[in-house]
């Protein structure tokens, strides 16, 4: 059991109140799983994903535990959680671009970030690992603004996971780059877990046929709460939630035309997090809610390891 | 409607434009009333200069882009026919003022004379007409709104003119799956009124979903443009495959696009000589032939 | 607190070291400023509006030096002087004098000088329209032939000219004597060139100087450091700080720092503190309307209330001038019933109602009065921008002025744009004080009524005002002679009754010679005290010849 | 200094509910307060001040180089005058040196940063030109040639030339802030609404910068009260009136220091430091409210 | 990189044109000529003398030539380092007089820009670092920056000079001394240093302490800064790197203040009477002397010129940025 989230809940410090970003999320990941966790804008990916590493200054750890093989995250502390980022948990961040020091060149401030860090550089591993995403030695040698947008994406992913950290968040990776390069990075991120780089993997997107197709899981969330969990081909073929099924049938594959299957999308808008009412949150926008809406549904696991929070699954 | 004709836009980039640079080559299409035409590329291939370029919000190096015969002329009276929504809904109203301002700036530009209150009819039945609820919409700023109603009020706002032909450059890659497919369906009707649009995307699945033709652009020129049922489903070109191939699809495993180490597309692309492989169906290969499909 | 008597080891002259050949021993130095407002630029004597402080006085000397005190000539390079006969006055020169480069000093070297004045750039070029010839009779004695006798005027010329060697100054172009630095100068006086820098010029004692002997004299201070004003207030810091010991700068304030306890002295203990050196006069165009009317200057005189810039402005460091303008030093030749009869003094009301008289009235009933045609008068007083005691000075005067009902405005435009305006006469009325003491009144009546009116009025009579009558009667004043205080006398009387009737240039407030001494190194400075030395406590230019040398020759060390 | 600091382009605008925001937060920002508060109690007192005065501070006095009593709060000048009355009427010329000189600086500013950094191109290289010509003279030595030359004669004239030499940090500051904002859709958008440059810059692109302009402004007024003091000491300043930078330089001149005048020398340079100081505090207090980044949680 | 540096030597070129252009033009058109002042300087009655006086220095300053030609004549005497002669000192030639100033305005400008510079910015980052330190030297260094030169030159002398007198307040050496290569004539030259330079430092300081600390919590903030902590990165690589880039823009910033700095110097120049160029200036304006006056302008417009170049090269140095050829738009 590699990575064991209970009850985690974080919310944002902000003049109007406490926005509820994560309200009691619980997951467990196994070894060398991809987790792809999907859902709308401003359902709270980010904020788990950052969660796990590092809260910026307005987020606030209200509960929950995070346990990553068996040690216990700190991740209200700072400080403590100093010793567990980049070689426990690391990150690609969804800056990319902007994530490397412009006025170093890379080679340089892998090996000082190293430094500080205790370890040491091993230029042979280095190597494979950035002909492994194909990039050329010689980037090391250049700095960052001399790279296109996808070599830097690459270059943060060798840099990000060079301590072989067991869990890595990747957020949004592949948002801001084309098909063909998104395809590229995408496999890229599989090639390290298969390769051991990393152990396991949270894949945050909003794009859940690019999820499909990279996690081993998927994970999708709503309105900071989880609302199914389940293996990729699962959420794909069999969804269960109705939120996750309205998600998907809004998509249109490439073949779809609109002349000859209209899609739809959700009526409604998700509640405000700052005062999110009780009971399932996407009651407002659900097709087939009922009166026991009105209770929060627990997450259950109807099949296994296909767990959905909706009285009606 | 629209007609391109040999489009080129040149940057000069460096000090004192000490540097070309071709961001658009030699691009011919057009666009027909109550047609819905999808232009595809990926980044940085043009895309936007077009849109920019038909909208006369950058000027045109070279060809000829005319709108019922009448070239380019940015202007009241050209806007009135000829209008844009863009990809960044949340940019495209200045935070500082109420949403609705966009419709203001329609009326002190085109309907000064007209009464503020049929105005106000006008606008909400309009706002109706895109399947918001004036109510709920009106007399708010932009941030106490969605991207899916921002991005549909601007829909609104071109309708609101005499309109002929709108360019919507991206305007779903900014929105969620869910709000999205309800601004595609709106284009769609549009279309059905019988207005021209040219519709720029990256996402080829929406390109495909909405479109009746398909220009697929790159590096600013066209590589194949044709009907979007044999674009998409006969591809000839092989970047127009590989980037199909590159696209996720939620039921099919990703395919891995042929090999085109003996393509020289790039080369053959940059002559702009394009060669109907089909009638309607225009590829840019001179080797379609010698091409593995 | 300012710390008063303590004088600091830190202060800008530290304690003498006379090991060190680069640092002067304080005891034996004099440090001195408020003469030199640039740095000294040059060495050479002719130049009498820039040369380095010294040049004359210290290095180049005079035949004679002029006492102010007794009101005569002191011989000085000269043993004798005399007038054999109306038109020829022959000059002895003393034995042994020798310039600093060994040379013996002869007649030759006077007649020289006198005839470098046939130069046209040279300053007292004018000599040479009333004198006929200069020669050397022999190696002492000096003849010198007048085609008009201008008594007052030779006199001036006889302390006030610096007598330069011929076999150095033999071949300058006229262009090197006007404009030449002249470095290294070779002169037959006390002290000698050592060094200089942009903010000093530093002089050291020639021991073979020869008035040791002949006048029996000696300079005390070895070397004498005079320091470049950069300002007032530098002067009084380094005065405070005992890093000078001789500031003849005019210091805001300078009461104080004699009732204070500074260790800081002026020649007089209490007001006016300081002996006068020269008038501040009110110059009015008199070619400008109702400035040509003596009535109406009569009237504006009344209204300038004197005694408050005396005491507002300069906190009594100054003192109110005589209606005649006539220096202090000059009071024997004042006709007291004259000033009596006909003299000016504040007063609001009489002055409006001279006003009145005169026909200027207040038509409009603005409070101020109109001409007698009933045009406005406005009239601008200039001083310049930057000379903070006068543009008090001219507000005050406006102010008054104003009360009176005569509308002056001020106005401080840059110097040299005044000056052009002065030049040209192209101003309403402005302050001016430029002609010091001399050994005779005459230079104040030339400089007031001067004739003819040129183009450009460079130095005198700025106001344009014509009289000839006066203009003789200065003429005639220059030919009396010098020891005839009574002719003077009567000539100056008639004068200075058409002054105060048609009052042209009104008098108002002597300026001081400023000097602040400080008795930290050196003592015996003079001052109204009794046992004290009663001669011109300055380096001034011009003024060395007026006492000022002979200042430094009754020094003491104030250790000893 | 930090009057002459380029100020890091921030993300451009604060929307508008933001303002109400914005308005919580200053109302709670130390530096904001206290600045603002220096400031306008400063600004009041010149203001109200010599209505409560008698005189206007030039008048001679019966009680010369006085230090501070109950009469006289600031004491007396070596004429009598009272430092106090002159302080007041020094402030206002101050307050009117800051704003004028700050206010015609911002305009040019305005003018060039806009017009360079909207429409691009060879106007904003041969505007940039100019910036950076008019921006590596010394501003300074500028002015007192021109000064010295020209003579300054009044408070306007001054603020006059201060404004035409001051501007140019704060036109290149205004042109980056607006070459980031012309790329922003909503210009494009006003654009296909019919709106030219003008209206372009005035109705979309400078409300979005307000707070950042404001904050330009507050910068040099700030260096424009600096500057005059600067002219005024040296002996260029104004001829009639009294400023806080003529007390020092009268109190220079008449050697207020070597007397021990101290009351003389320092309520004027006390009060440029407090405006100035005060200005600069509420600036980054500003910056702090506009800039969500800096803000304290 | 060529292309950068020939954009900022034309604007320097230009520069340097418009303030030799203004500068000449000025004295020109401005009331009361220089030749009369002369003349009446002189305090020449004879009015055959004046004249005589008038043609000679109208002809000496060249004032009887077409002004096209004074124009050029005025460009070829520049080239020769001749900017005419003083009349403040006359007949010392400009160049002469502003040569013997300027070692008093480089060592002082020199020292206190660059310490005040290294030093202001050392706090700044220094204080970035903690509330507490933020909230105590961030106010001293605004009360610093806002101070007026020559005010804080005026504390300074009147507490350490005339109070507690352990600092001399005017003059560049004591009057008792020789200019000489001895220990004791550098000890009195520092001894009189101190003040001024002291003034111009902390008023400097200021500015680039708070300057620095904006401009850290800027880069505090950026993307590689959390970027870095999120991999755990101790604060002090964090820091070291923010430090780095956020000493860039002060550079620029150096450059930009460079005028002000300069004129800072010539005020506080003036309060200690020290013998540099803001001492000269001073002068040249109280006497009208346009000579020296054009004199030191150009001086100092040239000074800051090559300063600002001096400062464009260690940029491309030390910016990477630069060096990739992206800056080359922002002159
Ligand atoms: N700094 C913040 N202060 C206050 N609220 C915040 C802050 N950051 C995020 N939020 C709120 O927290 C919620 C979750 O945000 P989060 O960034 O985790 O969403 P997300 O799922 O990553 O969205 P996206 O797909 O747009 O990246 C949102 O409602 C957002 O408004
Ligand atoms: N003002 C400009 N000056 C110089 N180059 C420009 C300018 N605007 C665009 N370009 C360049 O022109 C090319 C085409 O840009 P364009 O915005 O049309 O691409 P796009 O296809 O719309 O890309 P995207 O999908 O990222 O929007 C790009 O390489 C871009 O860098
Ligand atoms: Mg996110
Ligand atoms: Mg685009």
């Amino acid at each position: 059991m590699s990575l064991q989230v209970n009850d985690l809940r974080v919310y944002y410090r902000t003049l109007k109140g406490d926005v509820k970003a994560l309200d009691g999320v619980s997951f467990s990941m196994e070894d060398g799983e991809i987790l792809g966790l999907a859902g709308e804008s401003g359902c709270g990916k980010t904020t788990l994903g950052k969660s796990l590493i590092r809260m910026d200054g307005r987020m606030r750890h209200m509960g929950g535990t995070v346990e990553l093989d068996g040690r216990e995250l700190p991740i209200g502390d700072d400080r403590r959680m100093n010793d567990f980022r980049f070689r426990e948990v690391s990150l690609i961040p969804q800056y990319s671009m902007s994530a490397m020091n412009p006025t170093r060149k890379i080679g340089r401030m892998v090996r000082e970030l190293l430094r500080s860090r205790g370890a040491t550089l091993d230029l042979d591993e280095l190597e494979s690992r950035l002909s492994l995403v194909e990039l050329p030695h010689a980037v090391l040698d250049r700095y960052p603004i001399e790279l296109s947008g996808g070599m830097k994406q690459r270059m943060v992913m060798v840099i990000s996971t060079l301590l072989d950290p067991s869990l890595l968040i990747a957020d949004e990776v592949t948002s801001a780059l084309d098909v063909s390069t998104q395809k590229a990075v995408a496999r890229a991120l599989i090639g390290f877990r298969d390769a051991g780089f990393v152990k396991s993997m949270i894949f945050v997107t909003h794009d859940l046929a690019l999820t499909s197709h990279i996690a081993d899981t998927i994970m999708v969330m709503y309105a900071g709460k989880l609302a199914e969990k389940a293996p990729a081909t699962a959420i794909v073929k069999k969804p269960r939630h109705p939120y996750t099924k309205l998600l998907l049938d809004s998509l249109p594959e490439v073949g779809v035309r609109y002349t000859e299957k209209r899609l739809a999308g959700i009526a409604g808008s998700p509640p405000s997090l700052l005062d999110p009412p009780a009971g399932c949150r996407f009651r407002s926008r659900c097709p087939i809610a009922g009166e026991e809406c009105v209770q929060e549904p627990p997450m259950a696991e109807i099949e296994p390891n296909h767990f959905v929070a909706c009285w009606k699954a | 409607m629209l007609k391109l004709d040999n489009v080129t836009k040149v940057y000069k980039v460096g000090a004192f434009g000490g540097k070309v640079f071709a961001a658009v080559d030699g691009v011919s299409f057009d666009v027909q009333a109550g047609e819905v035409v999808s232009l595809i590329g990926e980044s940085g291939s043009g895309k936007s200069t077009i849109g920019k370029m038909i909208l006369g919000l950058a000027s045109i190096t070279g060809g000829s882009i005319t709108v019922d015969g009448v070239p380019v002329k940015p202007g009241k009276d050209y806007y009135r026919h000829v209008q844009g929504v863009f990809q960044d809904p949340f940019s495209c109203y200045n935070p500082v003022f109420k949403a609705d301002r966009v419709f203001q700036m329609i009326k002190d530009a085109y309907y000064p004379k007209l009464g503020d209150k049929e105005w106000d009819e006008r606008v909400r039945s309009t706002i109706r007409d895109v399947r918001l609820d004036p109510d709920q919409v009106l007399g708010r700023y932009p941030h106490q709104l969605s991207g899916g109603q921002l991005q549909r009020l601007l829909i609104a706002r071109a309708l609101l003119l005499d309109l002929k032909l709108l360019v919507a450059d991206e305007i779903t890659s900014m929105l969620d799956a869910s709000t999205r497919i309800d601004v595609l369906n709106l284009l769609a009707e549009l279309k059905e009124r019988g207005l021209g649009v040219l519709y720029v995307t990256h996402d080829l699945s929406l390109g495909n979903y909405l479109a009746e033709r398909t220009v697929v652009l790159r590096r600013g020129t066209v590589v194949e443009m044709g009907a979007t049922g044999k674009v998409f489903g006969d591809p000839l070109h092989p970047y127009t495959r590989q980037l199909l191939a590159a696209v996720p699809r939620l039921h099919a495993p990703w395919e891995d696009a042929a090999p085109t180490q003996t393509c020289h597309y790039h080369e053959n692309a940059a002559s702009g000589a394009m060669f109907e492989a089909e009638p309607g169906h225009l590829v840019a290969c001179a080797q379609l032939d010698a091409c593995p499909k | 607190q300012t710390p008063a008597g303590q004088a600091s080891p830190a202060g800008s002259a530290p304690a003498a070291n006379p090991a060190n050949p680069n640092s002067l021993p304080r005891n034996e130095t004099l440090y001195t400023s408020g003469t030199q407002w640039g740095p000294p630029a040059n060495f050479n004597p002719l130049r009498e509006w820039d040369y380095a402080t010294g040049t004359e006085g210290l290095v180049y000397e005079s035949l004679f030096h002029f006492d102010p005190n007794t009101s005569k000539l002191v011989p000085w390079l000269a043993e004798s002087g005399s007038w054999t006969d109306d038109k020829t006055y022959e000059i002895k020169l003393r034995q042994g004098v020798t310039w600093s480069d060994g040379k013996p000093f002869t007649a030759k070297d006077v007649v020289f000088t006198l005839e470098l004045g046939k130069m046209e750039t040279v300053p007292y070029h004018n000599i040479w329209e009333w004198i006929e010839k200069a020669e050397a009779v022999d190696d002492q004695t000096v003849k010198v032939t007048f085609s008009k006798s201008n008594y007052q005027e030779w006199d001036f010329q006889l302390y006030g000219r610096a007598i330069v060697p011929q076999h150095v100054w033999e071949g300058r172009s006229e262009q090197e004597v006007l404009d030449g630095k002249n470095e290294n100068p070779i002169g037959t006086g006390a002290y000698k060139y050592m060094s200089h820098d942009q903010d000093r010029t530093v002089w050291q004692r020639r021991d073979d100087w020869w008035g040791k002997t002949a006048l029996k004299m000696e300079p005390k201070p070895r070397y004498i450091v005079d320091i470049v004003n950069s300002s007032n207030e530098v002067a009084m810091g380094l005065l405070l700080q005992k890093g000078m010991d001789l500031s003849n700068n005019f210091l805001p304030g300078a009461a104080n720092l004699v009732k204070g306890n500074f260790g800081i002295s002026t020649y007089y203990p209490e007001a006016p503190y300081m002996l006068s050196a020269n008038t501040a006069f009110l110059v009015l165009n008199t070619t400008k309307k109702p400035m040509d009317d003596p009535a109406f200057r009569k009237a504006l005189a009344s209204s300038i209330d004197t005694k408050k810039i005396v005491e507002g402005v300069y906190g009594n460091l100054v003192k109110p001038a005589s209606p005649t303008g006539l220096l202090p030093q000059w009071e024997q030749f004042v006709d007291q019933s004259v000033v009596s009869e006909k003299g000016f003094s504040f007063d609001i009301a009489k002055a409006k109602k001279m006003l009145a008289d005169a026909g200027y009235r207040d038509r409009d009933g603005d409070g101020l009065v109109e001409n007698k045609d009933g045009s406005k008068i406005s009239l601008n007083l200039i001083v310049p921008s930057g000379w903070t005691d006068w543009m008090e000075s001219i507000r005050v005067i406006a102010a008054s002025a104003k009360e009176a009902g005569i509308n002056v405005t001020t106005d401080f435009p840059d110097f040299n744009a005044l000056v052009d305006k002065r030049s040209k006469g192209d101003f309403d009325m402005l302050i001016n004080n430029e002609r010091q003491l001399s050994n005779t009144p005459w230079t104040y009546y030339d400089y007031m009524f001067q004739l003819p009116i040129q183009k450009t009025q460079n130095t005198v009579n700025f106001g344009r005002y014509e009289n000839k009558k006066v203009w003789e009667l200065v003429q005639q004043l220059d030919q009396v002679k010098t020891d005839d205080v009574e002719g003077m006398k009567k000539v100056m009387s008639e004068i200075q009754e058409i002054h105060l009737d048609e009052l042209p240039i009104i008098p108002l407030w002597y300026n001081g010679l400023w000097s602040q001494v400080s008795s930290a190194a050196w003592k015996n400075w003079p001052s109204s005290a009794e046992g004290t030395p009663k001669t011109a406590p300055t380096m001034w230019r011009n003024w060395l010849e007026l006492g000022g040398f002979e200042t430094l020759t009754q020094l003491q060390p104030a250790a000893s | 200094m930090t009057a002459l600091q380029e100020v890091p382009a921030q993300d451009a605008a604060a929307p508008a509910g933001v303002r109400r925001e914005a308005l919580y937060f200053a109302l709670r920002n130390g530096k904001l307060l206290t600045g603002f508060g220096i400031v306008l109690t400063l600004f009041l007192l010149g203001l109200l001040g010599p209505l409560f005065l008698s005189g206007t501070g030039s008048e001679y006095g019966t009680q010369p180089m006085q230090p501070p009593s109950a009469e006289h709060w600031f004491g007396t000048t070596t004429f009598g005058q009272d430092v106090f009355t002159q302080f007041v009427y020094g402030l206002r010329t101050t307050f009117v040196v800051g704003a004028m000189g700050g206010g015609i600086a911002a305009v040019i500013a305005m003018l060039v940063g806009f017009v360079a950094g909207y429409r691009g191109g060879l106007v904003d290289e041969a505007l940039n030109m100019f910036t950076n010509i008019v921006l590596v003279i010394p501003t300074l030595a500028v002015l007192l040639i021109i000064n010295a030359y020209l003579g300054v004669r009044s408070v306007g004239a001054q603020a006059l030339f201060i404004g035409l030499t001051s501007w140019p940090w704060a036109a290149r500051a205004i042109r980056a802030q607006t070459f980031s904002l012309r790329t922003r859709d909503f210009v494009d958008l006003a654009r296909l609404s019919g709106a030219n440059t003008w209206k372009v810059i005035t109705r979309e692109i400078a409300p979005n910068m307000s707070s950042y302009l404001f904050m330009t402004f507050i910068l040099l007024f700030g260096g424009s009260v600096l500057i005059a003091s600067s002219l005024d000491f040296i002996g260029l300043g104004p001829t009639e009136g009294i400023s806080l930078g003529l007390m020092l330089q009268n109190a220079n001149q008449w050697s207020a220091m070597q007397l021990g005048m101290w009351w003389w020398f320092i309520p004027p340079g006390a009060g440029i430091t407090a405006i100035v100081g005060s200005l600069y505090v509420a600036n980054v207090g500003l910056d702090e409210v506009f800039n969500p980044k800096l803000r304290e949680t | 990189m060529r292309r950068y540096f020939g954009r900022k030597l034309l604007v320097y070129g230009l520069t340097f044109f418009v303030a030799v252009t203004i500068n000449w033009m000025i004295p020109r058109f401005m009331p009361g000529d220089p030749v009369s002042s002369m003349v009446a300087r002189t305090g020449a009655s004879n009015p055959a003398a004046a004249e005589t006086m008038r043609v000679y220095y109208t002809n000496l300053f060249g004032f009887d030539q077409p002004l096209w030609k004074q124009y050029v004549n005025f460009w070829g005497a520049l080239f020769q380092g001749d900017f005419g002669i003083s009349i403040w000192v006359f007949p010392t030639p400009v160049t002469e007089v502003i040569l013997g100033a300027v070692p008093y305005t480089l060592g002082l400008m020199i020292p206190s820009v660059l310490l005040s510079w290294v030093v202001g910015n050392w706090f700044g980052a220094y204080a970035a670092r903690r509330k507490v330190l933020d909230n105590t030297l961030l106010p001293v260094g605004y009360v610093l920056t806002a101070m007026p030169y020559m005010w804080l030159a005026v504390l300074l002398a009147w507490g350490l000079g005339v109070v507690a007198g352990w600092f001399p307040v005017a003059g560049g050496y004591s009057f008792s001394m020789q200019p000489s290569w001895s220990w004791e004539f550098i000890l009195d030259l520092l001894h009189h240093w101190v003040l001024p330079f002291a003034s111009l430092f902390l008023v400097a300081l200021g500015g680039w302490a708070i300057g620095m600390r904006n401009m850290i919590i800027y880069e505090l903030e950026s993307d590689y800064s959390n970027y870095l902590a999120a991999l755990g990165a101790p604060q002090r690589l964090i820091r070291r790197y923010a430090f780095r880039n956020a000493v860039l823009p002060q550079i620029t910033g150096l450059a930009l203040q460079l005028g002000v700095l300069v004129a800072g110097a010539l005020v506080t120049e003036i309060v200690f009477s020290y013998p540099g160029l803001g001492s000269l200036i001073l002068k040249a304006i109280q006497n009208q002397d346009f000579f020296l006056l054009q004199g030191t302008f150009l001086f100092i417009v040239l000074g800051v010129l090559i300063a600002n170049f001096i400062i464009d090269i260690v940029y491309v140095v030390v910016d990477p940025r630069t060096r990739a050829g992206m800056a080359g738009a922002a002159a």
